[in-house]
């Protein structure tokens, strides 16, 4: 029964193919014919040149770069602060409270199924009003957002943090440290971290990627579309042709995201294989 | 004088009781196994030597300082897993090397330490390479020279070989008796596996539900083991009995034949059913003849029922007057063993015979 | 070292409490506080009300029930759909063409690194010109959305069934009823999927709660906010005391989920337990 | 005759040979172990009679009809496997009666079948357990049970034991032939532990790199090995050779001692190095004596370098004339071990010498 003659095989590629081109290729394929066609009858660069240069206004520099810079910028706070949060406590979970697994669990999931819509309702109801009214500021909305952002990646932040201590026998490399002489501080940096290192490079490229092209939440906290996710819908809203230019670029940006996600992915795949063998 | 004092330990989980009322005292460089079945206590009574557990009773003194409530990365000691447990990220050389880095060794030094380990574990060329590009028995031979490098006090391993293979099995055995006696070190190995034990240890803690059963060298723990758990986890047993032919007497009657012990049955009256043990490579089977044999002998009539060859030994299962037994014997390769179904003389020494008691 | 004494666990402990006091539990208090206080200077039920009662015309039922029934149907037919593409796909793969593994994975994570804006546009780009003018019709866009959807699910989804499927041994369970007498029908339904049931179970409710909130995809596919995410959205513009009831009303169903989720999943984990032992 | 053939069958990966040259003919209700390293092909050959790979050459035939290409389903063959692969999701009872409703037989008759098969493996009250809540004994008695309910013309054991403690795998070594011969299934057993093919075959085939090395009996593959690697891989050898004391004569010089062999060196000069092999347990140590021993056997002195007692087993690696040689004896309770550094005399048998030849 070589593979090679197997019909099922057969079958199954033709229908992943069919569903990654109606869904993912044939769209983008679409977009990308569309956005050359700004100029009547010539194929041309016209729509991505009106993209990096259009202006709010003769001072500010393009729209474009600044609302990707501030997204950005958020998604790198998120980066961090969902890591300080999510790496250690899972460790520790994991390592010592496997009891307290099942809540962790729970708690990871829950920010999954809640709604961004009604996240952001709960958020501009809680902290535009004093004692903590955050969205007087810029920085605070700012630090709402970002809080927003790390409960809704948390999902794919702990499941890949978690998976990686799992894949790594935490329990016994973390004895073994201990017997050779390592604090809880070497422990966490010179054993766990570096085996985690896959797994955390891959959920913050995970997060940058959501975080960038966020509309929800971003457009009820910053309704200046300040963000590169309300960007992108006015511009859908006000353009035609530059709208497809915009989804060309955000594809290709993913794309170099998800392909280094992959490389690095299949790095940890080896290191698990060495552990188990 | 005694080097690691382990004083009346007690663990309990919860209400269950892991270990209990647990004593031993070890001198420098000797090598204790632990032996029992899974649940025996024998992985958490090395876990509380290792500080992993905390003792909920006794105390451990090593060298003379109580350590019993010292975090595991200040005691010197060094453990070695079933798991291998070596860092997947650190080449072999950085794996040895881990424990030195953290001493604050300076650099020279732990490369030139590091070498003498690869010597020592014969795997010189192999100090480039990743956890992830060794055979098992490497990667176990790699994480013993990473937990003596540092030149801890006491070596743990926990079931090391349980993982191999049975060849690669034996083989890093020796290796590791070898290394433990160049070294000196005192050493404490956790084993379910009896052979294990009996061949690696200078004596053998047999633990059963948490409890010490008996404490010995391993030829003591064989050849006269203190229970009958002990006798049957270390060997395998058959057991006999008979009657007493004389009150007080030494001579049982088994069937139509008549049974030499080694000792009287004083205060036995005669007629009163004895039983006593054998162990299978005990017992020699010979051919029926109607020659006298050795006096100093006794010998059984058996049928027997069943023949497995297991390449060295011969294992058959005979029935003397309607016991069932195991008989152990080389294989030869000039006469090939008796078949199912053939009688054959069972001679054993008096001596052999354990456990005499009165059913 | 019992983990009663350790001061880490303590703080672990503080810290995630913390967290989703500030991002998930704080918010819930305060949306719910407001949600009674629509008659003024009494807490009353009148926002829940209001939301169950308001209708868009004197004609129609109320908007909360249409637009919750609409969503609820297009996440069954995305569950429906998603499940019949990635189980079976999954399997396979899994089971025979294990070097095609990586280009699942990379396939599973795309999508949700893609932004729902951006797959909009796509989507709204293609299809709604020949020759797949699928929005000409309502049942086309909904065509539309579920595919949307189900491709933004995906990775979930996929990840859920991925780790059931390798939780359960399929290589050695599929031998043994092959040899048993087995066809691939009966190894399908009478052997992989009665051990995957937490994993399915599971990801369905996941891509229920996902569906129904979803917010970006809905209102551009549907601008005549049909969908519960857009109603939500409508209201929290127009309305003032409505949207916490809606939000609260959301928390409950999705915590229906999750714990739904969560009593499963421990049936799972018994499962694997059981296999690995 | 031959109920199950399989004849010159070939297995490549890419342009790696799996199996090559493989010929077997099984008679109804033969027992044969696949014997061999890992990557000896063993577990292809067994999976190509399954029908989970397919050969690139040859035919297997069962009771007179080919299936080479049948599918596995449509195979009767029953397998066991060394994960058990046990239906999580099923019961004990719905586990073992799979097969059967598989094959579409009555509910009624099914559930006579499955007790049938529960009283066979003594689980009787166990019918209603899940997988999860049994031993790893108890789920592979299961899926033996499972394998054999539905009647198959063969049955296939992959390393079933592979996965168990020692003293399990014993017992349910013993418990797999009762069954086997009880129903006279033929079977193929695959394991990779000489002592398990050993005890539990009527033919034991040997494989080495994809090709089989031998054929035959447990006896002949032990007393008899047909190459050096069958030699070693079923038992341990020491290697010793001598100088042929006459041209064409049986005597061989070793040190100082002469050694007699059991058959002339035809054709070999005098002062000709030969060597030949000694299994450990054909060996047998006495203290010195000057007393004359037995004349029909060769005696060497030889230094005992280290003494391992492993229970039933001591084992002693002893020299002689500077060759390093392993020496197995049972433990004698009357008789502690010799010491190492004491002198003993070794007795071996001249017909206990194996593959003489000229170096």
């Amino acid at each position: 029964m070589s593979s090679k003659n197997n019909p099922i095989t057969y079958w199954v590629a033709v229908a992943i193919v069919t569903i990654c081109a109606l869904y993912l290729i044939v769209p983008l394929l679409t977009q990308f014919d569309f956005s050359l066609r700004m100029k009547r009858d010539v194929l041309s660069l016209d729509a991505y040149v009106s993209v990096f240069t259009t202006k709010p206004n003769a001072v500010d520099p393009p729209k474009f770069y600044t609302s990707l810079l501030f997204s950005a910028g958020m998604a790198v706070l998120t980066i961090a602060f969902s890591l300080l949060v999510i790496v250690p406590t899972t460790f520790w979970v994991n390592y010592r409270l496997p009891k307290f697994k099942p809540v962790m669990d729970l708690f990871s999931v829950m920010p999954f199924a809640i709604p961004g819509i009604v996240l952001a309702f709960g958020y501009l109801r809680t902290y535009t009003s004093p004692p903590l009214a955050l969205t007087n500021t810029d920085a605070g909305t700012a630090f709402l957002l970002v809080g927003g952002y790390t409960v809704g990646v948390m999902p794919y932040v702990y499941r890949s943090v978690d998976t990686g201590l799992r894949a790594i026998d935490i329990r016994t490399l973390t004895e073994a440290a201990r017997s050779l002489g390592a604090g809880w501080a070497t422990v966490i940096w010179k054993v766990i971290m570096p085996n985690l290192r896959a797994a955390v490079i891959s959920a913050s490229l995970i997060t940058f990627a959501v975080a960038v092209g966020e509309y929800t939440l971003a457009n009820f906290l910053f309704p200046d579309e300040r963000a590169f996710g309300s960007y992108i819908a006015a511009i859908g809203r006000n353009r035609i042709f530059e709208p497809a230019a915009l989804t060309i670029i955000s594809y290709l940006l993913v794309w170099a995201c998800v392909l280094a996600v992959q490389r690095i992915g299949r790095g940890s795949t080896q290191t698990q294989t060495a552990v188990i063998r | 004088m005694d080097f690691l004092i382990l004083n009346d330990l007690r663990k309990l989980y919860g209400s269950a009781v892991a270990v209990e009322q647990f004593d031993l005292r070890m001198s420098r460089g000797e090598f204790v196994s632990f032996l029992g079945p899974s649940g025996s206590g024998k992985t958490t009574t090395m876990r509380m030597v290792a500080g992993f557990e905390n003792p909920d009773r006794g105390t451990i003194v090593l060298d003379g300082m109580d350590i019993t409530n010292l975090q595991p990365n200040k005691r010197k000691v060094g453990m070695v897993f079933q798991s291998y447990a070596l860092f997947p990220h650190l080449t072999v050389r950085d794996n040895i090397g881990f424990g030195l880095m953290l001493s604050k060794m300076p650099k020279a030094e732990i490369g030139k330490r590091v070498d003498e380990m690869l010597g020592l574990i014969q795997m010189t060329e192999l100090g480039q390479r990743f956890p992830s590009q060794l055979s098992g028995g490497q990667q176990q031979r790699v994480a013993l020279a990473r937990a003596i490098a540092p030149r801890p006090q006491v070596l743990l391993l926990d079931e090391p070989l349980s993982a191999l293979d049975a060849k690669i099995r034996v083989g890093l055995r020796a290796e590791i008796r070898a290394i433990q006696q160049a070294l000196g070190i005192t050493t404490i190995y956790v084993t379910h596996d009896q052979e294990e034990a009996m061949s690696l240890s200078d004596r053998v803690v047999v633990m059963s539900h948490g409890r010490v059963e008996q404490v010995g060298t391993p030829y003591a723990i064989y050849n006269t083991p203190a229970t009958t758990f002990v006798a049957g986890f270390v060997g395998t047993l058959n057991v006999l009995q008979g009657t007493l032919t004389q009150t007080g007497g030494d001579t049982l009657r088994i069937g139509s034949t008549n049974v030499r012990l080694a000792t009287k049955m004083e205060g036995r009256k005669a007629d009163s059913l004895i039983k006593f043990q054998l162990r299978p490579e005990a017992i020699t089977p010979h051919p029926v003849t109607d020659l006298p044999g050795n006096p100093a002998l006794n010998y059984l009539n058996a049928r027997v029922e069943g023949v497995t060859f297991l390449g060295a030994v011969v294992r058959m299962r005979v029935n003397v007057n309607d016991s069932p037994l195991s008989v152990d014997t080389f294989n030869n390769p000039r006469m090939p063993p008796p078949q199912k179904g053939d009688t054959v003389q069972l001679a054993f020494d008096p001596g052999a015979c354990m456990s005499v008691a009165a059913v």
